[in-house]
C-alpha cells in the first residue's frame, strides 16, 4: 500500500517535471518509479500505511515548519546584527517522547530549523536528543518550549 | 659474384649444423672457401685482361642503394687471400679447437666473417662496402670474445668493437660525403676530388675509418689486445684479412683522393709512425702472439706508408704495396698458425720458455723458417721482393730521414724473425711435445711455401701484381718483379736492414729488460681514460638529472617550457586584446575571491583544509560558468568538485597527517610565477586573434533539425563529437577499474 | 503585483543570506555559526527558490523550485547535525561563554552516544 | 571503414574482455583481438593505394565532426602497433599471471591499443587529447597493476608527469582553438597561416613540450626510466614499443601540418632537443646497472633520432624518422621482452648478478643480439637504414653537428649493448644462477624471435618499408593532399 | 556514519536522487543534464546510502557489481555507434526512431551507455575506498 | 572580461604549479585540481565571453542570440570528466603509495635499480663481480 | 543595472564573508561551515540567475547543487569525526 502511494507520488513528480501529460509518459514515469522502488525494495517493510496519511498531513506541517524557520532566522538576524551579541549558548539533553525513526528525525530536523536550537545527536537508546541552544538561560525552559511547540506537532502528523 | 658472396653467407649459416653432424667438419667446411678460391681464381684471366667485372642488383632503390660488386685486380687479390687463407684457417681451426663446445658457433662466425670480408673487398656501392665493413667488425667482436669467460677477452672484444665500429661511423659519414661530392655512389666511378671544398672533411672521416680498422697509430692498441682471440682468429682476421680492410679502402680510394699533398704526407707520416710504433713495442714482449701482433701493426704501417707513396712515385709505390701486401699475408698467416700450433702442443707461447722445437715439430719448423725469411725480408722469398720495391719507392719519393726510419722499422722485422726461429733450433726439446695433426701444420706450411714459390718465381704473381698496382695507381702499371734486382741502393738498404736487425737481436735482452718494466703511457691509456671518464661523466650526469626527485623532474619540465615558450614569445612583446566582453562586477568580485582563496590555501598545513579552501576555486569556476550561461558546465563542475572532495576525504581519513612541511623554495615560486605569467601572456596574444565562428554556428544550426536535441552542448557531446565522449567514458571506466585493482590487491593480501 | 512579490522574496532571500554570512563571521564558535547557516541560510535560499516559482508561474518550474526547497529543508538540518556531531566528537570545544554542556562525557570510544545516567536526569 | 577498424577492433576486444568474466575466454579474445588488429592494419595499408583514407564520425562533415584520417604515416604506425600487440600478447599468454588477468589485464591492454590507434588516426586535435588520455589511464593502471612497491614508486612519477603533460596539451589545444576557432587538423592547417608569428611559434613550443613529455625527450624524459623498469616485462615492453611513439607521432604531425612557418626557430629547437636527447639518454644508459633501466634510457636516447629527422624536415630526413620510429617499435619491444626472459632465466636484471647465458642459451643470445645490433644501427639490421638515411639527410642539410651526435650515440649504444652482452651472456655467472639451463621458454621466445627476425628482415630487405616510409614523408611534406582528403577542398 | 537522523533521511533522499538522476539523463538532450550528470547524481545517491547505512546495505541496492556496469555501459555505447556502421554509414552516425511517442535515437542510447559507465566506475571507486576505510571506522 | 580571466587563469596556474612542486603528493594533487580548473577556464575564455543566453535551442527552433559558444562548453565537459577520472585514480594511487612506501614525499621515492652496481669495463674486477664504476 | 542584477551582485557580496571563515578556520569544521555557506549562496545565485536570464535551465543547477552540497558536508563531517580537533 505504502509502496504504491510512493510510487504514485514519484510518477506525479515525473509528470510535472517532464511537462508531458500523456498516458504514455504516465506509464514511463510509473515504470521508472516502479523500477527505482524495486531497487529500493528493502526499504519498504514496516508501517507502510502511515505514509498515506502523511501525504495529507504534510502541507499543514510544512507551513508550520516554514513559519518557524522565518521566526528563527529573524532571531538569528537580531543576534548577528546587534553590536554586542547577547547570546548564551549551551548544550542540553532533551528527553524524547517520540519513538519511531521518522518521528525522531522529523523532530530533530525541526529543532534545528527553529529558533535558537540545533540538534546535535540522538542517544543510542533513542531516549535523549542533545540540543545546542543559542539562548540557554534556563535549560528547563528550552526543553519545555521544544516539547510544547514541536514535539506535539510532530506527533500529530505521524500518529 | 653476388652468388659467391651469398653462398659464402649461406654456407656460414649451415656451419653449426655441419659441425654437429660430421666428424671431420673442418675438412668439409673448408670446401666452401676452397670452392670460392677456385671460383675467383677462375676469374683471374678475365680480370687480368684489364676488364673488371661488375655485378649488381637493386637492394634499396628508395635510397638508390644497390648490392653492387666490382672485381678488378685489387679486389681479386684480396678475394683470393680471403678465401685461400680462409681454407687453411678452417682446416686449422678444426685441429686447434678440437672438442671445444662452441666450435659450431666458431665456424659460423668465422665463415660469416669470411663472407663479409669478401663482400667488403668486392663492394662497389659505398653502402654495400660499409655494410660489409661493419659486419667484419661485428664478427670480429664475437670472435675476439670467444674465450668469453675471461675478463680480458671481453674487454679486448669490446675495445676492438668500439674502435673499429667507431671508426666505421666516421667512415660512413665520409662515404656519404664522398658520394655526394662525386655524384655517384660507386667507388669504381669516383672522380678525382681534391678540388672539392669538402675534400678535407671527407678525407679526415675516411682516414678515421681506415686507420682505426687497420690499427694505425694512435689506434693500434686494440690489435695486440685482440690476440685474446683463439689463434685461428688472430691469424685470419687480425693479420691477414680484416685489418687490411682499412688498407684496402685507402688503396681503393687512392686514385680519387690521392695526389694531394695532404694525402701523401698524412699517410706517410701515420704509416711511418705506426711502423715504428709496432717495431718498438716488439721489445716489450715475449709472447709469440703479441710479438706477431706488433709486427702486424708495423706491417700495416708500412702498407699505409706505401699508399702514401703511390702518388709520389712512378709505380714503385703501387707495386711495392701489391707485393708487400701478399707477402705479409702469407707469412703472417703462417706464423700465427704456427705459433698457435706451438702453443697448442707446448702449452706456452713465451719465447723464453720454448726451445729445441725443430726436433719435435719439424714441419712447423720448416714453415716458420720460411715465413721468418719473408718476415726478415731475406731472399729468396716474396717478403724480400716486397721490401725491395718499397725501398725503391721510398728512395724515389721520401725524404732521406723517412727512408732511414723505414729501414729501422723493417730491421725490427728481421730481429723478430730471428727471435721466432731461435726457439726451434736452440736448446733441448721439451718433454712430450710432438708435431700436431695435419690440420695444424698444413696451413703454415702451404702459406710459407707459397711465399717461397712466388719468391722464386715472381712471374707467377707479376700479372696480378700489375693489375693490383694499376688499380691503386689509377692507371695502367707494368712492372717486372724480380727476385734479384741487381745491386742498387735498395739492396744496400736491405742489407743494412738485416744487419741492423741482427744487431737489435743481440741487444734484445737488454732492450727487453729496459722496456718491458714499466707500463708505457700510450694511446691505450688515453682510451682507458676516455672510457673511465665517459663512465664517470655518465654516473655524474645520472646523479644530477635522474635523481629520483619528482620535484626536480617537474622543475625541469617547467623550466624547459618557460624557456622555450618565452624564447618564442617574449621578443614579440605584450598584446592587448581588442573587442573583449565588458566586465561584470559580480564576476570581477568572484575572480578576486578565487585568487585570494587559492593564495590563502598555500599557507595551510592541513591537507583537507587545503582541499576545502581550494574549494572556493572550484565553486568560483562553477559560478563563473553559471553566470556565463553554461548550465551544464556549472552543474558538472559543482558535482565533480563535490565528489572529488569526498574522495579525497575518504582517502585522507586513512592516511597519517601531514608532518612538518619544508618552507617553499624561491626557485619553485619563480618557476610558478613565470609559468603563470606566460600563460596569461599567451592568452592575451590568443585573444588578439579573431576566432572563426564556423564550428559553433554549425552546431547551433544543426542541433535541433539534424541532431534532434535542443541542448546544443549535449548534442555535441553525444553526436557531433560523440567520439570524444566515448574516449572520455573509457577514461572514467578505466579509472574505476584502476582504483578497484589498486585497492582489491590489498584486500587479498590481508 | 507578482513582480513585487518576486522582488520581496528576492530581497528577503538576499537579506537572510547576508544574515547567515555575517553570522558565520561574527559568531563566537562553530556551533553558533551553524545556527546562522542552518536557519538563515536555508531560509535565504528557500525564499529565492520561491521567487523563481512565483516568477515563472509554470507548473514544471514551480515543481522543480519547490522540490529544491524541499531538498534544502530536508538536508540542511541533517547536515548541521552531522557536522556538529562530528565536530564535537573530534574535540571542537564550545566557546567559553557556553553555559551548560550536558553532552560532555556521553560519547563512548566507538562514538556511540549514551543517555544521561539517572543521577543526572534533567 | 578501413580507417576506423584499427580503433574498433581493440575497442570491441577490450569491452568484451570487460564483459566476459572467464579468464580463459579473455586470453583467447585478447589474442584474437591482437591478430585482428594486425589484419586491420594490413587492410588499412592496402586501402591506401586509393589515396588517403578518411571517415567522418557520425557522418558530420569536416571540419565539424571528428575526422579519422589515415595517411601512410598513420597506417604504418597502426600496422606496427598490431605487430607489437601480437608479439606482446603471445608473450603474456605464456606468462600466465592470473592475479593480474583477473584485474583486467587484457581489457587494459586493448584499451591502451585503442588510445594508441585513436591517436594515430584521429584528424582532430581535441580528439587526439582524448585518445592520449585513454592510453594514459590504461597505462597508469597497467603500470601499477599488482601494486608492488617499485610499481607504485615509479607509477607515482609516471602519473604525476603525465598529468602535467595532459594539462599542457589541453591548454595548448585551448589556446590554438581560441586563436583560430578550429579543432580539425586540416582546418587548422588552413588557418594557422593567419596567426601572428610570435603566437604561432609560442604555441609550437607549447606543443613541443606537451608532446615531448609523452615522447620522453630531453629534458622531459625522467619519468620514463623511473617507471618502465617497474611493471611486469610484458607491460613495459608494450609501453616501450608504443607509448613514446605516440608522442613522436604527434610531434611529427603538428610540426609538418601546422607549425611549418618559423622553421628557422622551431625546427632548430627540435634539432637541439634531438641532439641533447640522443646524447643525454645514451650517456645515462651507461650509468645503469640493470637491464630494463638501461633499455629505458636507450629508449629515451633513440627518440632523438626520430626528432632529428623532423628537425631536418627534408624528404630524406622524414623518411628516416618514420622508418626509425617503426623499426624502433619492434626492436625496443623485442629487447624488453628479452630482458624479461633474461630475468626469468638468470634470476635478476642486474648485470653484475647475471652471466653464463651465452653458453647455456645460445638462441637467447641470438634473439638479443639481433635487436641490440639493430638498436645500435649496425648493418645489416633495420636500424642501420634509419641511421644511414638520417645521417645522409643531415649531411645534405649541412647540419654536421647533429650528424656527429647521431653517429656518436650509435657508438655509445653499441657500447651499452656490448656491456650487456658481456655481462649477461659472456661472463661466468657469479653464483649458481637460478635456472640458466631452463628449457621450455620457446613459446615466449616465439614472439621475440618474430620481432628479432623482423629487425633482421627489415634490414636485409628494407625496401618495402622504406618506400612506404618515403611515401609517408612525402605526404607529410606536402600537406595539401591531407587537407584535400579531409576537407574535400584545398584552401 | 551511524546516526539515526541521517539514516532516516537518506532513505528518502536515495530514491529522490535516483529519480532525479534518470530525469537528468533522459532530459539531457534538450535541457541541462545528460548521462554524465545523471550518473554523478546516482553515484551521489549510493554514496549517501553507503555513508548512512554501510557498504553492504548499499551493495544490496545494486543489481550488478559496479565494474560489470562499466562493461555494460561501454558495450551499449559501442553498439549504439555500430548501428550507423551497419547501415553503411560512418561510426556513430545517428539513427532515430519513435518509441511510445518519444523520439529515441542512437545518440540517446549512447548517453545511456555514458550513464552506466560513469556510474559503475565511480561507484566501484567509492565502494572500494569505503571498503578500505572500514578499518578506520 | 576576457582580459580579467586571462589574469585569473595565469594566477591559478601559478598557484597550482607551485603546489605541484611541493614535496607532498597530496599537495601535488590539489595543485593538479587547481591547474585543471585553470585550463578549463582557459578554454572557456578561448571561446570568448559576452553571451546572454545559454546554448539551448528553444522548442520553436529560433535561437536567441547571442548564445554562449557551445563548443568550448562541450570540450570543457569532456576535460572535466577526464580530469576527474585521473584525479580519482591519482588519489587512490597516492593512497596506496603511502601504504606501501610509507611516504607521500615525491622527493623520497627511490627508483628501482637506481643504485644497481655497474660492471667493470677497464680494470679487471678483483673480487668476483660487484664493483663500482670503471 | 536592474533590481535583480543588483540582487545578484548583493548576493555575491556575501561570498567574502564566507571566504573569511573558510580561510580563517580555525578548525576544519569551521571551514566546512564556510564552504556550506558558499554552496548555499551558489544555490541562491543559480536560482536568481534563472530569473535574471529568463532561462529555467539554471534552476536545475540550483537543485543539483543543493543536493550535492549536502553530500560534501557529510563526507567532510565523517573525516572530521575521525580526526582529533584542529586540522
Ligand atoms: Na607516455
Ligand atoms: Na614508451
Amino acid at each position: 500500500m505504502r509502496a504504491f502511494t510512493y510510487n504514485l507520488l514519484l510518477t506525479i513528480f515525473w509528470l510535472a517535471v517532464t511537462e508531458v501529460f500523456t498516458l504514455g509518459n504516465f506509464l514511463v514515469g510509473f515504470a521508472l518509479s516502479f523500477l527505482i522502488l524495486l531497487l529500493a525494495r528493502p526499504l519498504f517493510d514496516e508501517a507502510s500505511r502511515r505514509y498515506f496519511t502523511l501525504f495529507w498531513k504534510l502541507p499543514r506541517f510544512a507551513l508550520l515548519m516554514l513559519w518557524e524557520i522565518v521566526l528563527s532566522s529573524l532571531r538569528v538576524a537580531q543576534a548577528v546584527f546587534s553590536p554586542r551579541m547577547k547570546i548564551q549558548p549551551g548544550i542540553i539533553a532533551y528527553p524524547l517522547e517520540v519513538k519511531s525513526d521518522l518521528e525522531i528525525t522529523l523532530l530533530a530536523n525541526l529543532i534545528t530549523l527553529t529558533p535558537g536550537t540545533l540538534s546535535l545527536d540522538v542517544s543510542h537508546d533513542r531516549k535523549v536528543l542533545y540540543v545546542h541552544g543559542m539562548f540557554v538561560d534556563d535549560p528547563q525552559a528550552v526543553a519545555r518550549s521544544i516539547h510544547e511547540s514541536l514535539e506535539k506537532a510532530v506527533l500529530e502528523v505521524t500518529r | 659474384m653476388i652468388g659467391a658472396v651469398l653462398i659464402a653467407f649461406l654456407g656460414a649459416l649451415l656451419a653449426p649444423w655441419v659441425e654437429r653432424n660430421l666428424k671431420q667438419a673442418n675438412w668439409v667446411l673448408a670446401l666452401l672457401p676452397l670452392g670460392l678460391t677456385i671460383y675467383f681464381a677462375s676469374l683471374l684471366p678475365a680480370v687480368l685482361e684489364g676488364a673488371p667485372l661488375r655485378h649488381s642488383v637493386d637492394w634499396v632503390p628508395t635510397l638508390g642503394v644497390r648490392l653492387s660488386f666490382y672485381l678488378d685486380g685489387l679486389s681479386l687479390l684480396f678475394a683470393l687471400l680471403i678465401c685461400g687463407i680462409g681454407t687453411f684457417i678452417v682446416i686449422y681451426s678444426g685441429g686447434y679447437l678440437k672438442g671445444h663446445p662452441d666450435l659450431g658457433r666458431f665456424y659460423l662466425i668465422i665463415l660469416l666473417f669470411m663472407a663479409s670480408m669478401l663482400g667488403l673487398v668486392l663492394a662497389d656501392h659505398f653502402v654495400t662496402l660499409f655494410v660489409m665493413w661493419e659486419l667484419t667488425s661485428l664478427t670480429s667482436y664475437l670472435l675476439i670474445g670467444f674465450n668469453h669467460r675471461e675478463f680480458r677477452s671481453r674487454r679486448a672484444a669490446l675495445q676492438a668493437l668500439l674502435v673499429t665500429a667507431g671508426g666505421g661511423l666516421a667512415l660512413l659519414a665520409g662515404l656519404i660525403l664522398l658520394s655526394g661530392m662525386a655524384g655517384t655512389p660507386y667507388l669504381s666511378e669516383l672522380p678525382a676530388l681534391q678540388q672539392h671544398p669538402l675534400y678535407l672533411s671527407a678525407l679526415v672521416l675516411v682516414l678515421l675509418g681506415a686507420f682505426t680498422k687497420s690499427a694505425q697509430f694512435p689506434f693500434h692498441f686494440w690489435l695486440p689486445n685482440a690476440m685474446e682471440a683463439p689463434t685461428p682468429v688472430s691469424a685470419y682476421l687480425h693479420s691477414a684479412t680484416m685489418v687490411k680492410a682499412g688498407v684496402y679502402l685507402l688503396a681503393r680510394l687512392q686514385p680519387s683522393l690521392g695526389s694531394s699533398e695532404v694525402w701523401s704526407s698524412v699517410l706517410m707520416a701515420f704509416g711511418l709512425v705506426t711502423l715504428l710504433t709496432g717495431a718498438t713495442l716488439t721489445f716489450r714482449h715475449t709472447d709469440l702472439k703479441r710479438l706477431l701482433a706488433y709486427s702486424t701493426v708495423a706491417a700495416l704501417g708500412a702498407l699505409v706508408f706505401a699508399i702514401g707513396l703511390v702518388p709520389l712515385t712512378s709505380y714503385y709505390g703501387a707495386v711495392g704495396f701489391a707485393t708487400f701486401l701478399l707477402a705479409h699475408s702469407l707469412y703472417k698467416g703462417g706464423l700465427f698458425m704456427a705459433a698457435g700450433a706451438v702453443d697448442h702442443e707446448a702449452g706456452t707461447r713465451d719465447i723464453h720458455q720454448l726451445s729445441g722445437l725443430f726436433r719435435v715439430m719439424p714441419i712447423t719448423g720448416v714453415a716458420v723458417g720460411l715465413a721468418a725469411l719473408s718476415l726478415a725480408g731475406l731472399p729468396p722469398v716474396l717478403g724480400f721482393i716486397g721490401k725491395e720495391v718499397l725501398y725503391m719507392a721510398s728512395l724515389q719519393a721520401a725524404p732521406a730521414w723517412m727512408v732511414g726510419l723505414a729501414v729501422l722499422g723493417f730491421a725490427v722485422g728481421a730481429t723478430l724473425a730471428t727471435l721466432l726461429v731461435v726457439p726451434f733450433f736452440r736448446g733441448q726439446p721439451p718433454e712430450g711435445v710432438h708435431e700436431g695433426s695435419p690440420s695444424l701444420w698444413l696451413g703454415p706450411l702451404v702459406l710459407a711455401g707459397l711465399g717461397l714459390l712466388v719468391g722464386l718465381f715472381p712471374g707467377l704473381y707479376n700479372p696480378l701484381a700489375d693489375a693490383v698496382a694499376s688499380a691503386v695507381k689509377g692507371k695502367a702499371v707494368e712492372y717486372h718483379l724480380k727476385l734479384w734486382p741487381g745491386f742498387n741502393l735498395a739492396l744496400l738498404l736491405s742489407l743494412l736492414t738485416v744487419l741492423l736487425g741482427l744487431g737489435l737481436y743481440f741487444l734484445y735482452p737488454r732492450l727487453w729488460a729496459w722496456m718491458a718494466t714499466d707500463p708505457l703511457p700510450g694511446p691505450e691509456n688515453a682510451y682507458n681514460a676516455l672510457l673511465r671518464g665517459l663512465m664517470r661523466l655518465a654516473v655524474g650526469l645520472a646523479r644530477l638529472l635522474q635523481n629520483g626527485s619528482l620535484r626536480a623532474y617537474l622543475v625541469w619540465t617547467f623550466a624547459g617550457l618557460v624557456g622555450l615558450v618565452g624564447l618564442a614569445l617574449l621578443p614579440k612583446g605584450l598584446a592587448w586584446p581588442q573587442g573583449a566582453a565588458p566586465l561584470k562586477p559580480a564576476l570581477g568580485l568572484l575572480v578576486g575571491l578565487m585568487l585570494l582563496g587559492a593564495l590563502a590555501a598555500l599557507r595551510l598545513r592541513s591537507h583537507l583544509g587545503m582541499v576545502v579552501v581550494v574549494g572556493i576555486v572550484g565553486a568560483g569556476v562553477a559560478l563563473l560558468f553559471l553566470l556565463q550561461n553554461a548550465p551544464d558546465l556549472a552543474i558538472t563542475q559543482f558535482l565533480v568538485e563535490t565528489l572529488t572532495a569526498i574522495l579525497i576525504a575518504l582517502v585522507l581519513l586513512q592516511i597519517p597527517r601531514l608532518g612538518r612541511v619544508p618552507p617553499g623554495r624561491p626557485l619553485d615560486k619563480l618557476v610558478a610565477l613565470a609559468f603563470g605569467g606566460l600563460i596569461t601572456l599567451l592568452m592575451l596574444h590568443m585573444l588578439g586573434q579573431p576566432i572563426a565562428p564556423h564550428l559553433s554556428r554549425f552546431f547551433a544550426e544543426k542541433s535541433l533539425p539534424e541532431g534532434f536535441g535542443q541542448n546544443i552542448v549535449n548534442v555535441i557531446l553525444v553526436d557531433f563529437r560523440g567520439l570524444d565522449t566515448f574516449g572520455e567514458i573509457a577514461v572514467v571506466g578505466l579509472a574505476g577499474l584502476g582504483v578497484y585493482a589498486l585497492l582489491r590487491r590489498r584486500k587479498e593480501e590481508h | 503585483m507578482l513582480d513585487w512579490l518576486v522582488y520581496l522574496l528576492v530581497s528577503g532571500g538576499v537579506f537572510f543570506l547576508f544574515v547567515a554570512a555575517v553570522g558565520v563571521v561574527r559568531m563566537p564558535d562553530l556551533y553558533n555559526r551553524m545556527h546562522a547557516t542552518s536557519k538563515a541560510g536555508t531560509l535565504g535560499v528557500g525564499l529565492i527558490l520561491l521567487a523563481v516559482a512565483v516568477f515563472y508561474q509554470e507548473l514544471s518550474v514551480a515543481a522543480r523550485a519547490l522540490s529544491g526547497l524541499a531538498f534544502i529543508i530536508l538536508t540542511a538540518p541533517v547536515a548541521a547535525h552531522a557536522l556538529g556531531r562530528a565536530a564535537y566528537l573530534s574535540g571542537v570545544k564550545p566557546s567559553e561563554e557556553t553555559y551548560v554542556d550536558e553532552l560532555a562525557g556521553h560519547y563512548r570510544v566507538n562514538h556511540q552516544l549514551e543517555s544521561p545516567r539517572p543521577s543526572e536526569k534533567p | 571503414m578501413s580507417v576506423i577498424l584499427p580503433l574498433l577492433v581493440p575497442l570491441t576486444t577490450a569491452i568484451l574482455c570487460l564483459v566476459v568474466p572467464y579468464r580463459t575466454a579473455q586470453r583467447y579474445l585478447s589474442l584474437a583481438g591482437a591478430l585482428a588488429l594486425l589484419a586491420a592494419g594490413l587492410y588499412l595499408l592496402t586501402q591506401l593505394e586509393d589515396g588517403i583514407q578518411v571517415m567522418q564520425m557520425g557522418n558530420w562533415p569536416a571540419p565539424f565532426g571528428i575526422t579519422f584520417v589515415a595517411d601512410h604515416l598513420s597506417a604504418l604506425l597502426v600496422l606496427v602497433t598490431g605487430v607489437v600487440a601480437v608479439a606482446v600478447t603471445l608473450y603474456a599468454l605464456e606468462e600466465n599471471d592470473a592475479p593480474r588477468e583477473r584485474q583486467g589485464y587484457h581489457a587494459l591492454v586493448h584499451f591502451l591499443l585503442v588510445g594508441v590507434n585513436g591517436a594515430f588516426l584521429t584528424g582532430d586535435i581535441f580528439n587526439l587529447y582524448v585518445w592520449f588520455e585513454v592510453l594514459l589511464i590504461s597505462s597508469f593502471v597497467l603500470m601499477v597493476l599488482g601494486a608492488e612497491r617499485a610499481q607504485l614508486s615509479g607509477g607515482v612519477k609516471y602519473f604525476a608527469v603525465s598529468l602535467l603533460s595532459s594539462i599542457l596539451f589541453l591548454s595548448a589545444v585551448g589556446l590554438l582553438y581560441g586563436a583560430t576557432g578550429a579543432l580539425n587538423l586540416a582546418d587548422l592547417a588552413t588557418r594557422v597561416e593567419a596567426l601572428a608569428p610570435g603566437l604561432r611559434s609560442a604555441l609550437a613550443m607549447l606543443f613541443l613540450v606537451a608532446f615531448g613529455l609523452k615522447a620522453a625527450v630531453f629534458p622531459f624524459f625522467f619519468w620514463l626510466p623511473a617507471s618502465y623498469p617497474a611493471p611486469p616485462v610484458t607491460i613495459s615492453a608494450l609501453f616501450a614499443g608504443l607509448l613514446t611513439k605516440v608522442g613522436v607521432y604527434a610531434l611529427i604531425r603538428v610540426f609538418t601540418l601546422l607549425f611549418t612557418y618559423e622553421t628557422a626557430f622551431t625546427h632548430q629547437v627540435i634539432l637541439w632537443v634531438a641532439g641533447l636527447t640522443l646524447l643525454v639518454g645514451a650517456l645515462l644508459a651507461l650509468a645503469q646497472g640493470e637491464l630494463r633501466r638501461i633499455l629505458s634510457f636507450q629508449l629515451v636516447s633513440h627518440i632523438g633520432y626520430m626528432l632529428m629527422g623532423l628537425g631536418l624536415l627534408s624528404p630524406l630526413a622524414l623518411t628516416g624518422s618514420v622508418f626509425y620510429a617503426l623499426n624502433h617499435m619492434l626492436v625496443i619491444s623485442a629487447l624488453f621482452l628479452v630482458a624479461g626472459l633474461i630475468q626469468r632465466l638468470g634470476g635478476s636484471g642486474v648485470l653484475v648478478r647475471l652471466g653464463g647465458l651465452y653458453r647455456q642459451q645460445p638462441w637467447l643470445a641470438v634473439w638479443f643480439l639481433l635487436p641490440a645490433f639493430s638498436l645500435a644501427g649496425l648493418p645489416p639490421f633495420s636500424g642501420f637504414w634509419a641511421k644511414f638515411t638520417l645521417a645522409a639527410a643531415g649531411l645534405e642539410a649541412g647540419q654536421y653537428g647533429i650528424v656527429a651526435v647521431a653517429l656518436l650515440v650509435g657508438l655509445l649504444t653499441l657500447l651499452s649493448m656490448g656491456i650487456v652482452f658481456a655481462e649477461a651472456f659472456w661472463k661466468e655467472p657469479p653464483k649458481a644462477s637460478a635456472n640458466l639451463e631452463a628449457r621450455g621458454w620457446a613459446a615466449q621466445a616465439l614472439p621475440i624471435a618474430l620481432l628479432a627476425l623482423l629487425a633482421l628482415g627489415l634490414g636485409l630487405w628494407a625496401e618495402p618499408l622504406l618506400r612506404l616510409s618515403q611515401k609517408a614523408a612525402l605526404e607529410l611534406l606536402e600537406p595539401s593532399g591531407y587537407i584535400q582528403a579531409v576537407l574535400g577542398v584545398s584552401r | 556514519m551511524n546516526t539515526l537522523i541521517l539514516q532516516t533521511t537518506s532513505r528518502f533522499l536515495f530514491t529522490l536522487l535516483l529519480l532525479l538522476s534518470i530525469f537528468l539523463l533522459l532530459r539531457g538532450h534538450n535541457e541541462p543534464g545528460g548521462g554524465f550528470i545523471g550518473a554523478l547524481v546516482a553515484v551521489g545517491a549510493y554514496a549517501l546510502y553507503a555513508l548512512a547505512h554501510g557498504l553492504s546495505a548499499a551493495r544490496q541496492l545494486l543489481p550488478l557489481p559496479p565494474l560489470r556496469l562499466v562493461g555494460l555501459g561501454l558495450l551499449i555505447a559501442l553498439l549504439s555507434g555500430l548501428v550507423g556502421l551497419l547501415n553503411q554509414q560512418p561510426f556513430m552516425t545517428g539513427v532515430w526512431f519513435k518509441v511510445l511517442g518519444l523520439k529515441l535515437g542512437t545518440p540517446v542510447i549512447f548517453d545511456i551507455g555514458v550513464y552506466l559507465t560513469v556510474f559503475g566506475a565511480l561507484l566501484s571507486a567509492i565502494f572500494a575506498l569505503e571498503e578500505s576505510a572500514k578499518e578506520v571506522r | 572580461m576576457e582580459v580579467l580571466l586571462s589574469f585569473l587563469v595565469g594566477g591559478l596556474f601559478a598557484v597550482g604549479v607551485y603546489l605541484m612542486l611541493r614535496p607532498h603528493l597530496i599537495q601535488f594533487l590539489i595543485g593538479f585540481l587547481v591547474v585543471g580548473n585553470a585550463a578549463n577556464l582557459l578554454i572557456f575564455t578561448a571561446g570568448r565571453l559576452g553571451s546572454q543566453f545559454p546554448p539551448l535551442v528553444p522548442p520553436g527552433g529560433e535561437l536567441l542570440e547571442p548564445i554562449a559558444n557551445p563548443l568550448p562548453q562541450a570540450l570543457i565537459l569532456t576535460a572535466i570528466v577526464i580530469g576527474f577520472g585521473l584525479a580519482a585514480f591519482g588519489i587512490v594511487l597516492f593512497f596506496r603509495a603511502q601504504q606501501e612506501l610509507g611516504t607521500l614525499n615525491g622527493e623520497a621515492m627511490p627508483e628501482q635499480f637506481e643504485t644497481a652496481p655497474l660492471p667493470s669495463l677497464v680494470d679487471e674486477p678483483q673480487t668476483p663481480q660487484e664493483r663500482v664504476p670503471a | 543595472m536592474s533590481f535583480l542584477e543588483g540582487a545578484l551582485l548583493a548576493l555575491a557580496l556575501t561570498l567574502p564573508f564566507a571566504l573569511y571563515r573558510l580561510v580563517r578556520g580555525p578548525t576544519l569544521a569551521d571551514r566546512v561551515v564556510g564552504l556550506d555557506l558558499i554552496t548555499s549562496v551558489s544555490v541562491a545565485l543559480a536560482a536568481l540567475y534563472a530569473i535574471v536570464s529568463g532561462q529555467t535551465a539554471f534552476l536545475d543547477v540550483a537543485i543539483a547543487l543543493a543536493l550535492f552540497a549536502f553530500l560534501a558536508t557529510l563526507g567532510l563531517a565523517r573525516y572530521i569525526e575521525y580526526h582529533r580537533q584542529g586540522e
